[in-house]
Order: structure tokens, then C-alpha cells, then sequence
């Protein structure tokens, strides 16, 4: 049981946590190394086994209990092996250090071995792996799976400025000042944007407390154990704030943009996130839902991020276009939501009142193609992206990739393209490779009245052809953000036919029988239900998930993980989710995925909004 | 996979040259401390089978295996040996002769009984050589095997040298796959005793996996635990040798040799405790990056002061030794100890 | 005449430089904005004609010298316009402000308008430029090809801690405080990874010496104009910290790599990055020939900066291939140069004696192609880039390119390709293009036996069909770097089928009748001139190139720049180049670009490394 | 490109919307100093042909040429206005009349000689009107054309305003492009001092380019070039209005419209230096992004002061102001002078 660390706040795996000890201590957090053999010491080793005996290890324990009593992290007594070990001397060691304790302990994770439980396990080897991306990532992802989410990572004699960003951003939520302290003593000068020897600076480019009042030469002309208190104290500073400035970030859910830039440090990094990026289960079940900021497309690897493959696998998954046979493809704009930028008003304009029978897709890199229904939907209103014109051979790649699934899913009697450039050879790679005909309507400038004239003739021209499906704007959006968030057919359920879209784009109410279902939340583009709708959709036979099931009780204003029965593995941290126990139905927003959910011992599971006793003739009516 | 079947898989990726088995796989000349004198040493490393513990897998940190010979040799190869490393000691007047086999010389899988006996009768037989020296495995300590010698050598002194290692059997076994026990190097030290024969421990400074300051702590602790088992106490730093298991973790980040400033510190404490023994160390490959080092700057006065305190036993050389790099080697003694399983590299 | 300042040092456009007044001032520079007001500063503002009138105007100048002499750069009167305005009103009031002054004056740069000489030009509504990537690179490539390259350019109101980096990288000298200032008075918090408003906060992310000492919330606390105070200077010590890192890293010669991941803080960064990229000209001009650090390629901007772009134009420009007609593609390795890593250590004994009939060829990214005679050559011995075995689309499609212009200039009889995975997609692709044929002998390991013996059979198999021409390995390696850094021809001039190569590789020497004619130096694979070999380039009527003429004197040590009569626009720094006057025959190395050189007043032009009294007799023997 | 060509494409590129030539422009009513007490005026913009110096490009910051009619008003249209404006003074017991058009109300261009004498007798005849004030450019303003305003407004006031927005030429040409001379100012009201006919001199703060400092200074000085020739200053603080160059480069990042506190500065220094004039100001639109404007806080509180002293010209009234954005604004005239051409922003 982990009662001695929660999380309170993720920003994809990386977190903000609360070591529970009488001065609790806030995560990511940087344990002073040598504090680590104080007994009194809120974290304090109980010592080797290569040179304890069983009855000294024990001796140790008692001391550290004896001193501290609960309000010490104690690190179980340990034998350490380098990564890589052969598996049997793990075993045999692992045997015979089958040490516990009471109160609060760290462990040592040993690949290979089974692990117990503890409320901070230490990666072993952990520095062994600087510069090994692929075994990191591995070992990292491994370990996650293995230990309760609400436990705390140690990784130790790894750290330094410039990677510190890169280790939280992974959700790693304590290191050391080993590497910092040793760079001191060894004359290395770290920063963010790596490390210098004193010998070959010729300026010291920081302001912080140990530089500030001296100057390069006076610290090379300083006796060498003065020079090394300094320089560590630098570098200690440096690290510092390097993870404050990680848990700012974390805050304020922006910390994968940061990475984004601070991993060109060093060509390890850059690969950790590249190699990250491809696990998408890893990355993806820790992504929110949406979030409130900016999502900053800067860099090839913005192409990857999850919250951007999500979009695109939602898209394929769970998506389905209203019942339009002519398709409009259109190119994306600088200003969101799409429909109300200078250029899209005037392909709308265009439309005019044949617009009611086409469906519009917007195609955008990195997102790759966005329904005009989901224009709103987190990112595809949130991103930035660098404007220069030129679309590189991947984005192309993955954008048309993107548009071609959608084509080889979604059937439309006639798909129009009125793109240029960039957009247009997509739209082509796209054609050839289905042998479907897309007719474009752009002559040079999407905005041109040359090329407005034209789309609006070629659609009105179709649609005098023959008899096409209307589609019905607010509904077909409502249903579309629906089906995104919870699953193919629960568009269908919140927004039948018979339901009525109240108040104007982009504030819209679905309401069934003049009951109001769900609404949707403009900042997100996402849907909030009602005690109504949450009831429509948990009484269902045609529906199931997003679901937290709970004990017999009726909880109020925040659900705890301990009350958690079961979640819905799907949840994600920001998901709207339905809270069904034996006592009580209710509806909130999910503050940790829905595996956290069900391991955590710890922590805020959902925030509610709305929460009723169960009646269960209400629940049928 | 256990840690003797990784040391044999790096084993068997081993190509070992052939070479002609009537020489030596090393024959050298250098100073000794010998009863508070510095005396000559010829130093053979016969080629022989090979260690019989090497071939099943072997010690972590020991590459002597590949100076095995590809064919064992005839007893009649063997003898050559002796004859051709002598020359090295032509112009010696008085000396001892170290003799170590890439094993055991006391194994008779390695050495025959017979060429033993040769062997050692012809040592004898030269007036100039007043103490011979062998290394073993400490279960061919026996009675009967040390009489046989002791009957060969004559007058001539007679010393077993036993790669001890550690007193500690969990470092022994889990670091180094030693293959025996500390009652094992202690029963042997008692039938050496018995036979009047001297015995020298032979002690390895930062084997896999410990932290410099547990390293350096072990080897103090296992001087006090040998004290009364050995007369003299060599250590050996320990070295990447090519085709260890030591250099697999090395090349891998995962191993760093000892500071030389831990083997003063060790030679200093052991030394003023333990008067009475001889407690020497030569640190192989001293300076370089497979050797134990200290910082660029002071390697070799620091590796140079310990070979003269290890021929003069005299404590002082070590005293004047300083360098920037001192307050580094104690900041690792201090961090060394809590990096739980990665070492500090430089 | 630019008489008060002077670039020291650069690299890529950034340069290091000094404005040489009493006490001389470090370039780049942050002005205290609000210095400018004092007559007496080392930066004095003449102010501005919006409210004085021309006395008033030449009063401001004569008080300004009076005050500091020569000791200020003073900026003369001025009448500013924002960048957007008609550009009859710039002229108009251009032509009001003809002011002129003694000693160092500093004027504003005006779009369209004549430039007159000064010290130091000031960007004019440079401020405006803030998000608009394509016009800030417009108007700093106008400045920098009409100003001279000696003066000092002052970009006002724009640098911020994030982006200065990029500004000096760009080549600007001159900053100011003007945004860190009024940041601090509008409650934000600057850092070099973005701003912040305070109230958003939950922790101060920095320890420099105005937030060591306080908390966020004892800062929160305080009466505005402290906490404006502390703030600014907070601001004011990233933005100075982050100057001086930036000048660190000119000396160190990677401004680049930090730029690289720097730029992913704003997206116009990013966009002024891939901008600044496309306008290769600039670019390369002033890209040094070899760095001794390494190339960085961690990102995909990695592939189009200019030492990269310069490396493949100069193979398809510059390279001829020995005279061997079988063709083998290999893949790089990650130990750098090639040839001593394990896997070519394996191809090349595969290819065993049959080595001398074949041509190497190395594909790799970002680099393109590398020629085995040209992998000591700055930067195919020095990158390092991430590996994570994926290759994106813009890489496989910008070394096919390489490859794919390499085949079609460079014809074999036979190509074989030793590769896998992405290196045989490559070849695939070039293979169809062209219609050539590529013989494949990898099966899916290059390092496996059977790979190998393949790739051993294949050659020797060809070899026994015919006749084949032999390489000579030294002389073609040294022809190579002859002709890559010297141009077509260089090779033939200096390494005749009658030379010698002496030494061993990497460290060959040229001899022809005993003397010597030229050096390789490994660490940057390129060739250094002894002054025979100096005589025998500058004597042949077959090469022209690489020259600096000077005037009839003979200069020691270091060539200054106002020595220098005409130089090679192809001159870049780090450049081997002849020095020829009618007085002196001598080589060095180039210490600014052949257009600064003839364009500067001040700094060294070249540092020479042999230098003799010009001998007619001697040249022509 | 001139200034003047800049302009009118920006006005080339506006769409005016048609509507009924029946109603002006817009009519309002809102109290004012006179006479150091408050009254109630009616201010009517009459729907003319337009200004016909802003039909050939006009001042950068003006927006009110797109209120002029699309199709010339006839004369009985124009008098329609003022039938429909006085409606909105029905309930007023007695007020001042301020008579505006998109351009000048003396041009007979745009109000033809009849009709402005007829719309002068009207409210001549109107007894509640006390005062009347119309807008003009100075060339207009000639003996001929006062002397028969005079005769048509009997006993009723009569002052005359003219939008010289600063005594600055080069600003007004290079920055305003207004298109008319300080001296064409001050010939105007020498003209209207002979004729007993009072002068309204409009001003305007914070013109295209100016940095704040050089804005306030710049109407400090005015005030002091034009106390001999005014009697009541009214300070306009520029703001941002469609279809204008100030917009075009206001969307550029540009241009910043005045500080709040500025006009709070100018209050106070110049009515201080000069206490017989009555200075006024009336900020439109304060607080958005388009107007004038301090920190979100404390927009609508100085504004509201600015109103209040406009109207009882007690400076008292802008004693108490504060807000932590002032230090900003401080630090903003500072260093808005120094940017070389880009204004400070928020």
C-alpha cells in the first residue's frame, strides 16, 4: 500500500506528486545524495549488502525506525548489480536480500525479479544507462507496468541539467545530485544546454547565487576544493531550477513542448523521445484529453506526439460522417477554429446554400484531416504550427496517410478538392493510390474569386445532377464530438434524431424531451453530460464504457481512488466519465487514466459534477 | 544466466594465438620485499593446460586463461620453459623465482607430479635462487603435495601464494565466482603451517560491482581477517583484462577500475595496524583507462610511490602524495556508495 | 570607415566582436535601454526630429561630444517610421534627417533608403518584426548585404531571453532590455524556454540573485514597483546570461545545435530557422569551412544547414571519382571515420585484395553520400544524429537525392550495394529512377558471415570477368580533398600521377621531386599548403582560385583585412587560401570570407602560415 | 508610396453601407462645460457627400468618411436630418448644439449655402438652443462665410471648431497627413476673433509614430501654441478605427493608441499653465483594445475622471487616480522613445 505518496497532477507521464511525510515533499524532486546516509534524513538508506551482514542490515533498519520513526523513506537494504548482469546472480542475491520493514520504504527494481510493494522503488543501474536510449526506454516502460502507479521512481546517478526535463517528462519522479556533484569535482560546468570544462570558457553565462559574485578568472585561480563547492553549488543550482521549471511546466501541461527543444542537447535524448513516441500505449494512456494551451507543432517529432496520433486514430476508430455523398476537402487556416478565418468564410460563402448537402474535411499537417464537425475537438482548434510553405517529405507522408484511410473508410459519390500546393499533391498521392477521382476546383489561390467561382459552380453543378443526403450542422457535431470522446454509437444515443440543439455554434445544448442530454464545452470542443444524459447512456443495452464503477456509497464533490471498483481501461486523465456504484450514479471529469483509477491507493480518481442516488426506476425512465 | 556461464560465453569468443610451448607465456625480472630488504625476482608464468576453474568459466576479473597453451604441453615442453625463462636470469646473482601458471602450479592436471619435481629441484639446485614462490588454488594445498615440494626445493625456502581475493565468500562468489570458500584459503593456510611453509595472500581491490569506498573498506577488512593466516599480503588492483567478463561491463559503462588513491589509503591503515606483515601492491596498467588511475596529472607519481612503499615497506613515501584530484577521489568515496548499481565514471 | 568596431571571431553569421571605445565593449551586446539618454554612455541617442527641430538636433550632437569626445557612438537624430509605412513618407523625411557628426555614430537603417556609412545601423521598427518570420529575414539579409560587413548591427524592442540565441545567431551584435524591462512591469516572468505571468506560477523555476533570495509568494506580496524591480532584473539577468551563452558557444563554434533545439520555444523561431536555411547563399557564406566539434544532427533542420547542404553540392560540384568502374554502396557506421568502425572493418576485409578495383561509396544521413576518399572531410568524420533505426520521409528523400545526382553524374559498370533496411529502400529508389541496375548482396545483416561472403563472391566474381581499373588509395584520397576544398583541378595540380604520398593514413604528405607540396590534416581531412605547393597553384594557368591579392608589401604573421586588394568570393573562414602580391607569395588560413575580407576595414583577414618575398624565378620553377 | 496614396487604398478597399439620407449619421446627447457649469448638448453628424479632402486619401486616423451617404443628399434631405436629430432633444429644457458632418459643415460642397442657412435659422428659432458649434477645416472659415452664419443665428452663440489636431507641421503632415498648415489655423481664428466668433481647437493625442512621450509633449506644447487662439481645447485621444491607415498598421503591430494616464498628465500640466482656457477631452472608447486604453483594471475609473473634469474643469477630480499600471506607463514613456520604430504593446 502506498500511503506515503500520491499524485496530484499529470501532464502526459510525467506528474506532480506529495512524498507524505510531515514536511511533505513536493515531486519531481532531487534528493541530495549524500543526505541519503543520514538516518534522520527524510529519505535514508539502510546499506549495502556486499558489506552488511544480515544482522548489521538489520541493525540498521532498527537505528533508522528508532531515530525517524515513520517519517523517514527508509531504502531497504540492498546488493546492487550494473544492468548487465546475468539474471542468475540477480536471483540469488535477490533471495537472500529479502529484507522489510515497517513504515514507509524504497526498493530497489531489479529487472527480472518480482517486485513488492514499497512507496519508492530505485531503478537499478539507472546511471548505467546515460546515452543507451533504447534500454532506458525499456527499462522505464517495463517498470511502470510492473510497480503501482502511485508510487514513486527513483533514478539514481543519472541527472543532470540538460536531461532532468527529459527524465521527468518520462515519469521518472526523483533523482539525485550525483552527477552534478561529481561535474563539480571534476571541473565541468553544466547547464541546460549541456556541460563545459572551466578550462575552455572564457565567460561564466549564468546569474544564479554561486556565480553571480565571481568571475571565471577568479574561480580558476581559487584553490580546487573552493573551485568545486562552487562549481557544485552551480550545477546543483542549475538542476534546481531546471526542475522547478519541469513542475511549472507539468502545471501548466506544456512540458512536452519544452522536451521538444531541450532533447537537442544531447542525440540520446533526442532518440529517447523518438523512441518513446513509438510506444504509443505507453504515451497515449498517459496523454489528456485535451488541455487548455497551445499545442506548439515546431518539430518533426510534434508529428508523433499521442495527442496528435490520437486524433488521427479516433478519426479512423471511431468517426463516421454524416450521411453526405459530396465531399469538400479544404486546407486548413492559421486561425481556429477553421470556420472562422478569413478563408474558410469564404469557401463557406461559396458554398452558400448547397452547403447543407456537402460534408467538408479540413487537411492539416501535423493533424492530418479534421471533419468540419471536429473542428472544435481538442487539438484540432489548439495547435500552432511553424508557417513557411514548405511541407516536408514526412509530413506529406503521414498527412497523406491520414487522408487516404479516411478515404479507404468513408465513401463519397464525389470528393472535391479545392487545395493547392502542398494539399493538392496529398490530395493526388491519395487518388492514385485509391484510383479514385477527386475534382479540383483551386486555379493558383484557394481565395481567388477565380477559384471561389469555381467551387461554388462545381458543387452546384453536382448537387442539380441528381438527389443528395442533407446533413444537419448542429447535430451532426454534437453527435461527431460524441462518438470521438465515448465510443462509436454514443452519438447515436445522446443525439438521436428526435433530440433538439439549442443555444447558438459554438455554446450548443442536446436535449431529448426537454430534457437537456449534454452540452458542449466551446474551450475544448469536447461534450459535458447532464445527470440526464449520463442516466441515457448508462441505461443503455447498445453501450458500454467510460465507465467507473464504485463501491456502496455515495461519494461527494471528489471521488478517491480507494473507493474505485473497476475503470474503463479507455479513460484518460480529462475524460468525461459516468461513476456507477450499487448507491449512486454521477457524471465527472477523470483526473488520472482508468488503470490509475483502479491501482491507486491514493489520489483525487474523479472530480464530480453531478452525483444522485441510484433510483433504479429513474434509471429506466 | 548464472555469472560462470556468462564468464565462459565470453570464454569461448576468445580466439588464443598459438604460440610455441617451449617458451613461457612470460618470463620478467623486477625488486622485491624480502625481510626488510629489497631483493631480485625472476618471475615465470608458465604455459601450461590452463586453469582448470578458467576453463569451466573462471574468475570475473582474470584473463591469465588466454596464456593457456592451445595444446597442453609435454612435460618435456615444460621443463624447456624453465630452461629458457633462466636465461632472463643470467645475470642475477641472488634471487627468488615467483612461479605462476596461467592456474595452479601445485594442480597436477596442469603440471605433472614428476615435472613439478623436476622443476623445483632444478630452482634448488641453483645456489643463486634462495626462495621460490608458487600460486595455487587453495585445494591443492595439501599435505602430501606440500611435503613432495618441500622435498624437491630442499633448503630453499618455500612460500604458496593463494589468490584469496577477499575474506568475504558473498563478494568471492557473487562478484568474482571464485569458486571456493575463506575456510578453504584458512584450511589450506593451516596445512601450510603445519608444513613450516609460508604463505601469501594474493587480494583483489575492487572486484565487480562494489563501490570504491566498499571496495576499499574489504580489503582493510579482509588484512585484518588474513592476518594470521599469510605472512605477506599482495594486492592486486584490479585491471580490464581483455576477454573478462570485467571488460564486457566495462566497454558497457558499467565498471571502473580502482583510484590509486584508494590503494594508499588501504596500504596506510593495513600497513599501521598489521606491522608485522608484508603488505605490498603493483598496480598493473596503472594511468590507463583499463588500469586503476587517479587523474592524468598524477598517475604515475602515485602508481610509482606505491611500487617503492611495496619493495621498502617504508609508510613514508606515501605521505608527501597530493594532487586536485584527491578531493574528487573523496567525493566518489562518498557518492560511489548510493549510485545503486552504476559506477561513477569520470 | 568603421574605425569602432571589429568581428573577432564567428561563427556561421554570429560573430563576436568589439566596439573599440576607451573600454571596449564585447559583441554581442545587450544596451540598457534606458542608457541611451545619457550623452555621456557608450551609446548616446541624438534624439528624435518627431520633436526637435534641426538646431535643437545638432545642439543634442555637439553637447555629446562635447561631454565624451570620441568616447560614445552617437546615434544621430532620428525620425522613426514603423515598417509598414508608404515609403514616400521614409523619403521625404529621410531626405530632412541628412544629419551627419564626428567620431563614432551609430544610424537608423531605413528600408529603401541609401545607406550611409556608420559604426553601427539600428534596425528601424525592427520591434514590429516580432512573429513575422519571412519579413525579419527579408530586411536582415538587405541590411547585412548593404552595410559593411565591419559594422555593428543594433536590432531594438525585440530580444527577449528565448530568442536571443536566434538573433545573434542570425548575425545581429546589438540588443537591448526595452522587452525584459516591460515584462517585468507587466507581472511576466522571462526565460529562455518561454514567459510566464506571475500570477500563474506556483514556483520561481530560477536562482538567479533577484529570485534566490525570495518565494513566489513574499514576491506576489509586494508593492508593485518592487516587485517590477525584482522581476525586471530577474528578466534582465536571463537575458544577459543567455547572451553570454551565446558567445560561449560562437567560441566553441556550435551556436548552431543550441539554435536547433532553442528555436522550438515559438514557432516564428522554428519558421525563421527553415527560412534562414533556404536562403543558402547567406547561409553558407558564412559557414566555416571545418569545425572541430561535433555536428549535432538531432533534429530535421539538422539536414538543411549549410555545412550539410555544402558538403553534397560540393560532391556533385567539386568531386571526380577515381578511375574504377565497380561501384560499392555501403551503410555508415557510428564511429566516425568510417573506415576504422567494426563494420567496415569487416567490409573491407570481405573485399580483401579485390579492395583496389572498387570504389566505396558510404550512404548516410544527413550527409547524402560520402566517397571513401572524403570520410576524414569536415563534417563526414564529425556528426553524430540519433539513432533509433527509423528514418523519416524527408530523410530517405534528401539522401535518394544525393544518391540519386551522385549516379547520374558518376557512371560505374557494376554497382553493388552492401545495405539494408533504409540504405536499400534508398537504393531501390535511385535504382528505379535511373534505370540502373544495383546488385544487392546483403541478407538481412551486413555483418553476417553469409552477407559478407556474398559481398566477397559478387566482387570477386566481377573482377574475374574483366579488365578493371585499379585506385590508388593515398593519392586519390588526397585528390579528393584537393579537389573538395580547392575546386575542380586543384587535385590534378597537386597530386600528379608523378607525386608521392607519404606518411601513413590519416597523416599523408605530398611529394613531388622531393618537395613537399601539402599536408592532410587529419582532424578536419583537409589539405594544408607548404609554399612549394602555394607556388605551384598559384603558378598554373589550369587553376585560378582561393586568392587573396594584396597590396606591394610583405606581410607577417597575420594578413589584415585593409591589406587585402581583391580575395575569392569563395573564400569561407577556416579556408586554406593563397596570398599573392607583388612583393609576397604565401598560404594561411582565412579568418573571414573572401566578400569580408575585400569589404572590411578592420580585424585579420589571414592567418599566414608561410610567407616569402615573391621571387619571379622561383614561381616559375 | 505617399502617405496619402496609403490612405485612400485603404479607403478604396471600404464597402459603405447604404441607408436612408432621411437620418444623420448619428446624433447623441451628453452634457458639457459651459460657462463653468454642466449643460446638456445635442451633437448631430450630418450625412453629407463626405469631407472631400478625406475622398482624396485624408488623415490617417479618420473613420468618419464612411459615414457619409452614398448618393449625395439633396437640400431637403439635409434639412430632413435636422428635423429627425432635434427628436432627440425633445425633452431638453436648454442646450448647446454641436453640429458635425463626416467633413466640414462650412463647405458648401457638402451643405450647400441655402440649407446651412436654413438649418442655422432653425435652431436660431429654436429658443432652447443657447449655443451652436460647428466643425469645419480653416479654409473655410472666411469673413464671408461667418459673417453670413452670424446673420442666420441671430443672438444665438456661434463658435466654430476646427480639428488642428497638433501645432506640429511635421506631424501633422508626416504622421496626420491633415493636409493644412498651423499658420491656416491661426489665419482661421484671427478671422473668427475679428468676426466676435469663438474658436474650438480639436487635438489629437498620440498620432501614427509618435512614442507616448513625444505624443504628450507634443499636445503640452500645442496647448501652449494655441492658448491665444482658442478658447476651448478639446483633446481627441486617438483611437482605432475601421477602414483606417492607423488601423492597417495598428493590425501590424504598429501601433499602440494612447495611455489613459497621458491624458491624465496633459490635464493636468497644461489646465494648471493655462486656467482661462477650457480644456477638455472626451476618451471614445477607452479601455478597449482599440482605444485608448491603461491596464484592464482601471480603465474605466480614469475615463470616467477624464468625463468628469472635461465637464467641471476641476482638476481635483484627477487627484486620487492610481493604479499599478501607472508605474508601467512610466517605464513606457521611458522607453518608447528609444525603440527606433516599433511601438511598446501590451
Amino acid at each position: 500500500m502506498t500511503s506515503y505518496f500520491e499524485v496530484e497532477q499529470r501532464d502526459g507521464a510525467a506528474r506532480i506528486g506529495k512524498i507524505l511525510l510531515s514536511t511533505p515533499i513536493r515531486t519531481p524532486h532531487i534528493i541530495d545524495t549524500v543526505s541519503l546516509k543520514d538516518p534522520a534524513g527524510p529519505f535514508a538508506d539502510a546499506g549495502s549488502m556486499w558489506d552488511l551482514s544480515a544482522e548489521e542490515a538489520l541493525e540498521n533498519i532498527r537505528k533508522i525506525r528508532e531515530l525517524s520513526g515513520d517519517d523517514t523513506i527508509l531504502i531497504l537494504p540492498h546488493q546492487d548489480l550494473t544492468p548487465d548482469v546475468p539474471g542468475d546472480v540477480a536471483e540469488t542475491i535477490a533471495k537472500k536480500i529479502d529484507m522489510e520493514a515497517t513504515g514507509p520504504i524504497g526498493r530497489i527494481y531489479r529487472h527480472g525479479q518480482d517486485v513488492k510493494k514499497a512507496d519508492l522503488y530505485i531503478m537499478e543501474g539507472a546511471g548505467s544507462f546515460q546515452g543507451n536510449a533504447r534500454k532506458f526506454m525499456q527499462r522505464i516502460i517495463e517498470i511502470r507496468e510492473k510497480i503501482a502507479p502511485d508510487t514513486a521512481l527513483y533514478v539514481p546517478n543519472l541527472c543532470t541539467p540538460a536531461n532532468a526535463a527529459m527524465l521527468i517528462y518520462l515519469g521518472i519522479d526523483i533523482v539525485d545530485n550525483t552527477r552534478a556533484t561529481v561535474a563539480g569535482y571534476n571541473d565541468i560546468y553544466l547547464t541546460t544546454s549541456g556541460s563545459y570544462f572551466v578550462d575552455s570558457m572564457a565567460e561564466l553565462p549564468c546569474r544564479c547565487d554561486a556565480c553571480a559574485p565571481i568571475t571565471l578568472e577568479e574561480l580558476r585561480e581559487m584553490p580546487k576544493a573552493d573551485r568545486a563547492e562552487i562549481l557544485t553549488r552551480h550545477n546543483c543550482n542549475m538542476l534546481e531550477a531546471e526542475v522547478v521549471l519541469a513542475r511549472e511546466r507539468i502545471r501548466a501541461g506544456n512540458l512536452r513542448e519544452y522536451v521538444e527543444g531541450q532533447c537537442r542537447v544531447e542525440p540520446w535524448l533526442a532518440g529517447l523521445l523518438r523512441l518513446f513516441d513509438t510506444q504509443y500505449g505507453y504515451m497515449e494512456e498517459h496523454a489528456p484529453l485535451a488541455r487548455s494551451n497551445q499545442l506548439l507543432a515546431t518539430t518533426s517529432e510534434s508529428m508523433t506526439r499521442p495527442e496528435v496520433v490520437r486524433f488521427a486514430r479516433r478519426i479512423h476508430e471511431r468517426y463516421t460522417p454524416p450521411e453526405t455523398d459530396i465531399l469538400v476537402l479544404l486546407p486548413c487556416s492559421a486561425k481556429k477554429p477553421y470556420s472562422i478565418s478569413n478563408s474558410h468564410s469564404k469557401f463557406i460563402r461559396s458554398l452558400g446554400k448547397n452547403r447543407r448537402y456537402v460534408h467538408e474535411v479540413i487537411i492539416t499537417s501535423p493533424l492530418g484531416v479534421v471533419p468540419r464537425e471536429l473542428e472544435l475537438t481538442y487539438p484540432a482548434s489548439h495547435y500552432d504550427t511553424v508557417v513557411t510553405g514548405y511541407w516536408d517529405a514526412e509530413e506529406i507522408k503521414w498527412v497523406s496517410s491520414c487522408l487516404s484511410e479516411y478515404l479507404s473508410k468513408n465513401k463519397y459519390s464525389h470528393i472535391i478538392a479545392h487545395v493547392e500546393e502542398a494539399y493538392r499533391e496529398i490530395c493526388e498521392i491519395v487518388s492514385k493510390e485509391l484510383g479514385i477521382e477527386i475534382i479540383y476546383t483551386s486555379s493558383g489561390n484557394v481565395t481567388s474569386y477565380e477559384s471561389l467561382d469555381n467551387l461554388k459552380n462545381t458543387v452546384s453543378g453536382i448537387v442539380a445532377e441528381g438527389e443528395f443526403g442533407q446533413n444537419k450542422p448542429r447535430s451532426d457535431l454534437m453527435r461527431a464530438i460524441a462518438d470521438y470522446q465515448f465510443g462509436p454509437g454514443a452519438g447515436e444515443l445522446l443525439v438521436p434524431d428526435r433530440s433538439k440543439i439549442k443555444a447558438p455554434f459554438p455554446k450548443h445544448q442536446v436535449f431529448i424531451d426537454k430534457k437537456q442530454i449534454a452540452t458542449l464545452i466551446p474551450q475544448y470542443g469536447i461534450i459535458a453530460l447532464t445527470i440526464d444524459g449520463t442516466r441515457l447512456l448508462a441505461a443503455s443495452d447498445d453501450y458500454e464504457g467510460y465507465t467507473v464503477t464504485i463501491d456502496d456509497f455515495l461519494p461527494r464533490g471528489s471521488l478517491l481512488a480507494p473507493g474505485v471498483i473497476d475503470a474503463d481501461e479507455r479513460i484518460r486523465t480529462g475524460d468525461e466519465v459516468l461513476v456507477k456504484g450499487s448507491k449512486a450514479i454521477g457524471v465527472g471529469r477523470a483526473m488520472m487514466n482508468g488503470k490509475e483509477m483502479v491501482a491507486s491507493t491514493r489520489g483525487i480518481a474523479v472530480d464530480l459534477r453531478h452525483i444522485k442516488k441510484a433510483d433504479k426506476d429513474k434509471d429506466k425512465d | 544466466m548464472s555469472l560462470n556461464k556468462a564468464v565462459l560465453d565470453i570464454r569461448n569468443r576468445q580466439r588464443i594465438k598459438p604460440s610455441s610451448n617451449d617458451y613461457p607465456a612470460a618470463v620478467w625480472r623486477s625488486t622485491d620485499h624480502f625481510n626488510g630488504e629489497t631483493a631480485d625476482t625472476l618471475t615465470i608464468i608458465f604455459k601450461t593446460s590452463g586453469c582448470w576453474w578458467g576453463k569451466a568459466g573462471g574468475c570475473t576479473m582474470c584473463g591469465f586463461v588466454y596464456d593457456s597453451a592451445k595444446i597442453p604441453p609435454t612435460p618435456e615442453e615444460l621443463e624447456k620453459q624453465l630452461e629458457n625463462a633462466m636465461h632472463k636470469g643470467e645475470r642475477l646473482e641472488r634471487f627468488m623465482v615467483k612461479i605462476f601458471t596461467s592456474g595452479s602450479f601445485l594442480d597436477e592436471k596442469e603440471i605433472p607430479v614428476e615435472t613439478r619435481k623436476n622443476i623445483l629441484g632444478k630452482l634448488a639446485a641453483d645456489e643463486r635462487v634462495f626462495k621460490v614462490i608458487v600460486e595455487s588454488r587453495p585445494e591443492f594445498v595439501t599435505d602430501e603435495i606440500l611435503k613432495s615440494c618441500i622435498d624437491a626445493l630442499g633448503d630453499t625456502s618455500f612460500e604458496v601464494a593463494i589468490g584469496l581475493e577477499t575474506s568475504s565468500d558473498n563478494i568471492r562468489k557473487n562478484s568474482i565466482n571464485k569458486g571456493f570458500k575463506f575456510t578453504d584459503y584458512t584450511n589450506a593456510a593451516t596445512v601450510a603451517r603445519n608444513n613450516g611453509v609460508t604463505m601469501k595472500a594474493y587480494l583483489l581491490l575492487k572486484p565487480l560491482f562494489l563501490s570504491e569506498k566498499e571496495a576499499l573498506e574489504d580489503i582493510v577488512k579482509t588484512i585484518d581477517d588474513v592476518a594470521e593466516h599469510a605472512q605477506t599480503i599482495s594486492i592486486n588492483l584490479c585491471n580490464v583484462q581483455n576477454g573478462t567478463y570485467v571488460e564486457h561491463l566495462w566497454q558497457r559503462g558499467q565498471y571502473r577500475p580502482p583510484w590509486l588513491w584508494s590503494i594508499v589509503e588501504i596500504l596506510q591503515r593495513t600497513k599501521q595496524k598489521h606491522p608485522e606483515l608484508v603488505i605490498t601492491s603493483d598496480p598493473v596498467g596503472a594511468g590507463s583507462k583499463r588500469g586503476p588511475h587517479n587523474c592524468k596529472k598524477c598517475s604515475r607519481d602515485v602508481s610509482d610511490a606505491v611500487h617503492l612503499y611495496s619493495r621498502t615497506q617504508d609508510l613514508r613515501v606515501l605521505e608527501e602524495l597530493n594532487c586536485e584530484c584527491k578531493d574528487l577521489w573523496k567525493k566518489v568515496l562518498e557518492l560511489d556508495d548510493l549510485t545503486y548499481g552504476s559506477p561513477i565514471l569520470d
